[in-house]
């Protein structure tokens, strides 16, 4: 009986440790698509800001 | 430095909790550590013990903390991607962002003031922080000590200045009076003085805290009588003198015990 | 000794489950951030396409 209640706790975690894991692929995911975003973004700003230096130049 | 100077009673009591830690008794453990000092070796282990960090369990001992280990690197990789923290925040700052995050709380940007039970969070924080070494075990018992505070304790917390009042009146009914005119009863620094009996509140009683706040005002009554303003009174206690720290808490615990029996029937 | 065992798990499981909640919040963040980002990525594409379009009717 002692052996069923440790198979079972096994099981128990095994089952919450996938879960886990599947998660944490998604976070991953979300990772990558941040610092994406956050690249593009400083691209952008970067793009605005040698604009306006080149307005002004021309001014 | 409290529990080293007033000193481990008895070869007795280091055995006695020698063997609760091996046996696994949590309500034992708890009734330990509130009538007695605990070792500074075991402090650490027994606080995350009673905290619920790890089990009692010496054998998952390992296992489990592993979790809590990639758990903590887990948060802190996040908040570094969604740019909350960078090498050079603060160790208490950290944790706040870990908590936060974990609680569901973290602000929508990082600009956003600090709200009170965040300095709470921080003052506990940077407490814990001068006991314990690892960073990771740190966090997790200030993280566990506020959930604490705020689910077992929160009525108890409220109570606090309404509980002062009345063992204050009559331990120094002159005193009391005095605080009240000056309206400086409810701006008493009680976060500075939790740091002085974190093993009690761990352990389950935070009315001890009550009783430290009486010995305070009891042992520095002269200086605070002759101060006439809430503001001057906050300002000298929140810069009290801090070398008899020592003496003033186990006079608090013995008025205590005085005002209420046994500390184990008495949370 | 069956009572320990049966605690000893909880305690594990409740460990892990502690460590897959958190994945979750760390999700719950992430797309927030998403959100945000991509908003902030728009209102910068926008303000430029208005300066732009500014640049060529002063023109």
């Amino acid at each position: 009986y002692l052996e069923d209640v440790k198979i079972q706790a096994r099981g128990q975690l095994q089952a919450v440790e996938s879960r886990y894991k599947a998660q944490k692929k998604i976070t991953q995911a979300f990772e990558l698509e941040i610092l994406d975003l956050f690249g593009r973004l400083e691209k952008s700003s970067l793009l605005k800001k040698l604009e306006d230096d080149k307005t002004e130049a021309a001014e | 430095v409290y529990y080293e100077k007033v000193g481990f009673r008895g070869v007795e009591e280091k055995k006695s909790l020698e063997i609760l830690l091996k046996d696994d008794h949590i309500e034992k453990l708890c009734t330990f550590s509130q009538r007695f000092p605990l070792p500074s070796m075991y402090r650490i282990l027994v606080w995350k013990v009673l905290l619920g960090i790890i089990p009692p369990h010496h054998e998952s001992h390992a296992l489990v903390m592993k979790y809590r280990k990639e758990q903590y690197w887990d948060i802190h990789h996040a908040l570094r991607v969604i740019r909350f923290i960078n090498d050079s925040t603060p160790q208490v700052d950290v944790f706040l962002r870990i908590h936060q995050l974990e609680s569901g709380k973290l602000p929508r940007n990082i600009a956003f003031p600090l709200e009170p039970e965040d300095e709470v969070f921080l003052a506990i924080a940077k407490a814990m922080e001068e006991m314990v070494e690892d960073p990771i075990e740190c966090y997790w018992l200030v993280s566990c000590f506020v959930n604490q505070l705020n689910s077992k304790h929160k009525d108890s917390l409220q109570q606090l200045p309404k509980m002062l009042e009345q063992y204050l009146n009559i331990e120094d009914n002159r005193l009391l009076m005095h605080l009240k005119t000056c309206a400086a009863m409810s701006k008493l620094p009680y976060d500075l003085w939790f740091k002085k009996v974190w093993d009690k509140v761990i352990s389950g009683s935070c009315k001890i805290l009550v009783f430290v706040a009486v010995e305070i005002l009891l042992t520095f009554k002269m200086k605070i009588i002759a101060l006439n303003s809430a503001e001057k009174i906050t300002q000298f206690l929140e810069n009290i003198p801090q070398d008899n720290t020592d003496a003033i808490v186990s006079k608090a615990v013995d008025l205590w015990r005085t005002h209420c029996g046994t500390p184990a029937h008495s949370t």
